[in-house]
């Protein structure tokens, strides 16, 4: 079934025919390596006990996605190394509650606000409250660099955009450039559009021009009326041979519509996220194929390390380009400890021991 | 006496002309009749025709049909649930968050405690079935308006829900487990069969049992139900726990079958069951809430959602029918009742 | 004597403090029919609801039927088997489901291992019935189809189905408001001969002349306590029964003597007026006069009262005073606006909010013609409801009283102080004294005379022919929708009973 | 006839006992009623100070009011709107929709489609007052029962709001725009002055004016409010249409606050409106429906999660404070009701 062929078996044979699938082959092959180093992100900062007892607000888009739960336990572990303390106001993905938290960061003369994948104009007003009181800011997860000096507004994102064009690659790989898919599109931001229009699906037009590629679009506000989505599109088209959905969360739903059409066997789904849940289902082999995995926990120690920097009056580091990422295959996944424990120290990313390592650069050891 | 009654009653007789009114021949009285009754099942027949000119392309009518019936979908258990409350007169917010709770308590315990799936699936149930006796205690026994009670349960119900996945959504059951809901039998996966065995089980119930009828008196006039000797405080306590165990076991099934759960999914049952509920009430046994017009009515909802998304229609589209087809349907049985009940 | 068939002994009730019946004891022999009669609040109700385990009595106190104790508690489901059954006001039948389901509702026969429904058996069962009844009715058909007598008995065969003949006790709380005149004498007999069966028959009633035709004995409440009860209705005449349930001497004295019409200028007329069963109700009422309309069940008299009120649509038009008022289009505010006001028979569903205070109540109608638009004021509201409540003697004397804890008396008094207070130049009542005991009905009869000699001309709409022969001065008769005869004062019942069932020439029976 | 009735009312005063009881002087009196109307502000107090104690760290009070009272909430312009209807007698589940719809058709409009921002806010409350009128026409010109009907009709309106937004999160309107909803007066934002003042007008109006009395009996009794001249139909359409006009103006600030909208989110509004309207009728006019005690109400149930907060409890237990909110008020106004009424 779908992931017991490895792209390396099935895909070699055709590779040499056709050139695209030898290109995307290179992508997948380079982002399967784990990261065994650990590279500063920047300068190693000054004397942080000025800091202790200052608090930090955390205000994740929706704290009911687990992946802000992991970000944000990393990241209270990591400040509080320096006695930082972190409050966590959850955006309960509304834009009211999202702005009501950040005014609740302001009136609380919070020393700094962590915004948890919420875009800039998704509450802008409350943004500009928050830049205007002085109060630095950190974008987490949105965009890899904005406006703003670099002492009070700090950015930190993998590259979402690259994430998805190397599934896509992946598939395009897998299929020797003769892929039939169905791209399911999370529309909840204009960030989350972006990643996929100008990651896979521009991925598809340049390097694979006879796959077949169909979008469907959804929103994680409406992940009930996904399966039938995903049943029609099969009805409609039975040809359909990849799925690539976008994040974890789209897994579930998108697993359940193959079912109903009774197309489980024959279907290979690609995600990204690289939760423990859908690792297991590809360990295990039920349906899934691949999905690109980012390092949750290091994230979170990097994001400690731009508040850091802000905090005591540093500027932020710019462009910062976030190493821990590792697309999960059938052929690495076995090596992985897939337990809670192995999830939250990040082993699965590489032996880079990074929290030692900003320890030390933060001289907290 | 007797003469005064019975020449009354050939009077009144004489008066409502039973003659080519009434009766338009025994032919076209059958066929009035299979036309109110089955009605939804034609213009069922009527949709399938008219999607199959309208989708572009070559679509495989069995293979859709196969996908629309295979559908994991809890709203049979779910409109089973409702009809049990709605055709004794109550109203219920609450069974969509009962479900939920359910479904979300058996990963929770398996995965996150390391419960054993049968000791999961136990709780799941118990736990519906305590939400169910405390809508029921609120409503029958203190006698505040089910509306409110149900609704505030219901967000309790739903809160409890998250607590116990820790405000995510669990999956990582074992896979194995979704043998229970997924296996398939003539083509259809068992959860198609349960519902269907189930609202059959219901059918009989409500239509030739004691039991049914008591219902039907307790939800058309309670007093005059307790004259009659009905226990009207057990049928309607008993119709809050039923519809709660059905929400429980039906939880149970779509976890073991999906490996997991997101308790905010719900929720979203509650439109369509409720646009299922009612438009059943125009099939079958028209007017009265019955189960098998329930079950003909979700696969009739079902059929029409999946065929907009076919024409590429996307998840908007779902909210509008079904909030159309629920007001459609309603209006249609009441402007019928009305011409029936004069 | 032999053992009672129903005794009730000591039977106490307490809602919040308040013990609205104490120690209630009386005995109801075989094959008797017994009326239990008192004054609107008194407790009938709630000694019936004791009996059928709607409330839980206080401690203390016994049921016995044919000796054996069976409460309290009550257990509602073993009621049938111990011998008591009931009659729902409103007969409580499903009007679109069959007379066999509508019969044998909770006690169907099931087929052995299916525990289907064994339709066969119950459609003998309520053959049965009907047979030992000595009536006729098809089992399959619909309630809906049935007419009012048959529909009776089809709640009558209800509570006696499976019974032995000759057992059991039968009750009805006011059941005969829920039977039309014209299936009264029918219900009586079918009473009559249940009793000579044997089976007893408990009879809550405030018609008494009802009481004294149909009865055996009485028993007689008063705020909450049985005054007398066995006392054989032979011994009573109309008089003795109305000291029996007021106390007092309540003779109903002739009103039109007493309160003699004042004519004044001004004049009503109804053209054409049609709607429901009225074809066409044409007449000249003048200033100050009391006129009754009546007529049997399908005359049309039920729609008129709502015709004249606004309550439903209607054609033709009221011509107050030389101003038209066309019922086609006229919204009830025009009613108003004219000077024409509705009293309506249904006081909990179409007379009074009972939620709501009487202040709130009686107010109601008057406050876009007596508040501003952006103050409703406050001065007058006190003032004029302090007026209705001595005006009438409404106890308890509160503006502030939720008119639902009153008793139905006082709720009828604060209705038509609510309407009087307007000053309205045609008052239409419907019934006004339905449901109502023999105290109150005459406090709202003298009501209904003085507000006449005050200028407001009163059309009493009503089948009550008592009521019609104290208060008129004219009463019409309608037959077939329209008008068929007119009745000039003075008056007795009789007369108008005669006239009200005896066949017009041509016309329609 | 009179002396009768003075004495069967004597008799009966002489079993209630209105001696010590029912008038215990006229402080121990006004003391009783400002406990029973002001009962919930009292416990707001309390609630507030117990909070004081229970955080931990030293959370400034005064900051914390104003953080509460400064929220971004529609929860005052929804219950408005929900106190409009109920106190009609009718029920809405669409209320929240309807907003939902009116904040994502502002910007919207204005950012996907380029409309000036006075053209999309006139255009959002229009909608509304459509979804308000289709509800109207429903309800009381057809007669369905108004449960289904809203819940029908939000769906729709539901649906609409993720057509026009394209189905994400609408937001980029020019960050001035906000000024409308969150420039300062007295150290808080203008929003919760609208609010105040609203509920003000509507309080008023309520409480003095003919048009309050007659909504008052509209919802007591309809027939008897139709009987005594009150043109019901006109005050059942009202409250629809302004319920639905309050929306769709809350809609409009709210969105203008936020300088977007995402119509995902309308629906979790619908529980703390329902637990605020309701939990307000145990305040300031005991058992009826009032904006004052609903303006209270909302602000003790924000102060309440803003204080679960506080000591980090947040998710799930925001369900459940307000689903148990909810069913305890209504539960307490009912018995207490129940003893009012004897
Ligand atoms: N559920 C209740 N709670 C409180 N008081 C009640 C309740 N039911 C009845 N009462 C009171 O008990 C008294 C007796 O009422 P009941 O209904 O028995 O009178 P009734 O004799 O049947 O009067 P009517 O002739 O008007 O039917 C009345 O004062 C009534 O207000
Ligand atoms: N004071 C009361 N007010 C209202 N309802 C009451 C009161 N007392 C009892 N009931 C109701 O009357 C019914 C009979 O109560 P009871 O406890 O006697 O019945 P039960 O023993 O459960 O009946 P069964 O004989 O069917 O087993 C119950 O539905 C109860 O809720
Ligand atoms: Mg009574
Ligand atoms: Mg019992």
């Amino acid at each position: 079934t779908g992931a017991s062929e490895s792209p390396s078996s099935s895909a070699s044979a055709s590779a040499a025919a056709d050139p695209a699938a030898a290109t995307a082959r290179e992508q997948v092959d380079q982002a399967s390596k784990a990261v065994d180093e650990f590279t500063a992100p920047g300068p190693e900062l000054g004397d942080l006990s000025s800091l202790k007892g200052k608090t930090v607000y955390y205000v994740p888009a929706n704290y009911k996605i687990p992946l802000f739960h992991i970000v944000g336990d990393a990241m209270t572990q990591a400040l509080s190394t320096a006695g930082v303390e972190v409050k966590t106001c959850d955006g309960q993905a509304s834009p009211s509650s999202m702005a009501s938290c950040l005014t609740q960061a302001i009136d609380a003369k919070a020393d700094a606000v962590v915004s948890g994948s919420i875009p800039d104009d998704l509450a802008s007003v409350a943004f500009q409250q928050v830049r205007d009181a002085g109060i630095p800011l950190l974008y987490l997860l949105t965009a890899p660099a904005g406006p703003g000096e670099p002492e009070k507004v700090g950015y930190l994102t993998p590259d979402n955009v690259a994430l998805q064009a190397i599934n896509a690659d992946w598939i395009i790989a897998d299929s020797g450039g003769q892929a039939n898919v169905l791209v399911v599109k999370v529309t909840d931001t204009p960030a989350t559009t972006l990643w996929m229009d100008q990651g896979a699906l521009a991925e598809y037009e340049k390097t694979c021009p006879s796959c077949k590629v169909t979008v469907l679009e959804t929103n994680t506000g409406q992940l009930q009326k996904l399966p039938s989505l995903v049943s029609s599109a099969m009805v409609r088209d039975p040809d359909i041979n990849y799925v690539q959905a976008e994040f974890d969360v789209t897994v579930q739903p998108v697993v359940q519509g193959l079912q109903s059409a009774g197309k489980t066997d024959g279907v290979k789904v690609v995600s990204g996220d690289g939760t423990l849940a859908i690792l297991q289902m590809l360990a295990e082999d039920r349906s899934m194929a691949a999905t690109i995995g980012v390092n949750l926990d290091a994230l979170g120690w990097y994001g400690a390390d731009q508040l850091f920097r802000m905090m005591s009056g540093e500027p932020s580091v710019q462009n910062l380009e976030f190493p821990f990422r590792r697309l999960f295959t059938a052929e690495n996944v076995k090596e992985l400890d897939l337990t809670p424990e192995g999830e939250m120290s990040g082993s699965w990313y590489g032996d880079a021991d990074y929290k030692e390592g900003f320890k030390k650069l933060w001289g907290v050891a | 006496m007797t003469t005064t009654s019975t020449s009354s009653g050939q009077a009144r007789a004489g008066v409502t002309q039973p003659g080519p009114k009434t009766a338009p021949g025994p032919l076209g009285r059958a066929g009035r009749v299979v036309l109110q009754r089955y009605g939804l099942v034609l213009l069922w027949l009527l949709m399938i025709a008219l999607f199959g000119v309208l989708v572009p392309g070559q679509v495989s009518g069995p293979d859709a049909l196969k996908a629309v019936l295979g559908q994991q979908t809890p709203l049979v258990f779910l409109g089973l649930a409702l009809v049990c409350t709605m055709a004794v007169g109550e109203f219920d917010l609450s069974f969509a968050s009962i479900f939920g709770l359910a479904a979300t308590t058996v990963p929770a315990l398996v995965v996150l405690y390391g419960w054993s799936f049968p000791a999961a699936a136990a709780a799941a149930v118990v736990v519906a079935a305590v939400i169910g006796a405390i809508n029921a205690a609120l409503v029958v026994l203190v006698g505040i308006n089910s509306v409110i009670v149900t609704l505030g349960i219901g967000s309790v119900a739903g809160g409890a829900a998250y607590w116990i996945s820790k405000e995510t959504s669990v999956s990582g059951m074992d896979s194995a487990l979704s043998a229970i809901a997924l296996d398939r039998f003539l083509g259809l996966p068992l959860l198609f069969w349960y519902g269907a065995i189930l609202v059959a089980a219901f059918a009989y119930m409500m239509g030739a049992t004691p039991l049914g009828r008591h219902i039907l008196f307790v939800g058309s006039n309670r007093e005059v139900a307790r004259l009659a000797g009905i226990p009207v405080t057990k049928v309607r306590m008993g119709a809050y726990l039923t519809s709660a165990l059905i929400c429980g076991v039906g939880g149970v099934i779509i976890a073991a079958g999906l490996g997991g759960f997101d308790p905010a999914t719900a929720e979203t049952n509650l439109m369509p069951t409720f646009a299922s509920v009612f438009l059943g009430t125009v099939a079958v046994v028209p007017g009265r809430f019955n189960p098998v017009g329930m079950f003909i009515a979700v696969y009739f909802l079902l059929t029409g959602v999946f065929g907009l998304q076919l024409l590429s229609f996307s998840g908007w589209v779902t909210n509008v029918f079904y909030g159309i087809a629920l007001v459609l349907a309603v209006t249609v049985s009441f402007l019928l009742q009305r011409r029936v009940r004069g | 004597m032999s053992t009672p068939r129903l005794q009730v002994r000591d039977l106490s009730k307490t809602f919040a403090g308040v013990t609205v019946l104490d120690r209630a004891t009386m005995s109801i022999a075989p094959g008797e029919i017994h009326a239990l009669v008192g004054q609107n609040g008194s407790g009938k109700s709630t000694l019936i609801k004791l009996i059928s385990g709607v409330y839980r009595a206080d401690p203390g106190g016994e049921i016995l039927v044919d000796g054996a104790r069976v409460g309290p508690p009550v257990h509602p489901g073993r009621l049938h088997q111990e011998g008591l059954s009931f009659v729902h006001q409103d007969l409580g039948l499903v009007a679109d489901l069959s007379v066999r389901e509508n019969v044998r509702v909770g006690r169907h026969s099931t087929r052995r291992f299916t525990r289907w429904i064994d339709k066969a058996r119950d459609r003998e069962a309520v053959r049965q019935t009907f047979e030992f009844l000595g009536l006729d009715i098809a089992p399959e058909a619909r309630v809906a189809t049935l007419p009012p007598s048959e529909r009776v008995a089809v709640a009558v065969a209800r509570a006696l189905q499976d019974r032995e003949a000759g057992s059991g006790v039968i009750v009805f709380d006011e059941s005969s408001r829920a039977i039309p005149r014209e299936a009264l004498p029918a219900f009586y007999e079918m009473l009559r001969f249940l009793a000579d069966q044997g089976t007893s028959v408990l009879l809550v009633s405030h018609n008494l002349k009802e009481v004294l035709a149909v009865t055996d004995r009485v028993t007689a409440l008063r705020n909450g306590r049985v005054v007398d009860t066995g006392v054989p209705t032979a011994d009573l005449d109309e008089a003795a029964l109305t000291r029996l349930v007021l106390g007092r001497e309540g003779t109903l004295d002739d009103l039109v003597t007493t309160f003699p019409a004042k004519v004044l200028p001004g004049e009503i007329a109804l053209q054409g007026v049609a709607g429901g069963r009225v074809r066409d109700l044409t007449a000249r009422l003048r200033r100050g006069e009391v006129v009754g309309v009546t007529g049997a069940v399908d005359s049309g008299l039920l729609d008129v009262s709502a015709l004249l009120g606004g309550a439903r649509a209607g054609e033709g038009r009221i011509v107050v005073d030389g101003a038209s008022l066309d019922l086609v289009r006229a919204r009830v505010a025009d009613f108003l606006r004219a000077g024409v006001a509705l009293i309506p028979q249904d006081r909990a569903g179409q007379g009074l909010a009972l939620g709501l205070t009487v202040e709130e109540n009686v107010t109601a109608p008057h406050l876009t013609t007596r508040g501003k638009a952006w103050w409703t004021g406050r001065r007058w509201r006190h003032a004029e409801t302090d007026g209705v409540l001595d005006t009438f003697g409404v106890q308890p004397r509160r503006r502030d009283a939720v008119v639902a804890t009153l008793s139905g008396g006082n709720q009828q008094k604060v209705l038509m102080g609510k309407w009087l207070l307007g000053g309205p130049r045609l008052l239409v009542l419907d019934d006004p004294t339905q449901a109502v005991d023999v105290g109150a009905r005459a406090a709202i009869l003298e009501a209904t005379r003085k507000a006449a000699q005050e200028g407001t001309t009163i059309l009493l709409c009503s089948a009550e022919v008592e009521d019609l022969a104290a208060v008129c001065d004219r009463v019409l008769v309608l037959a077939d929708g329209v008008v068929a005869r007119e009745l000039a004062g003075p008056l007795t019942p009789e007369d108008i009973l005669t006239a009200i069932f005896t066949p017009v020439a041509g016309g329609a029976a």
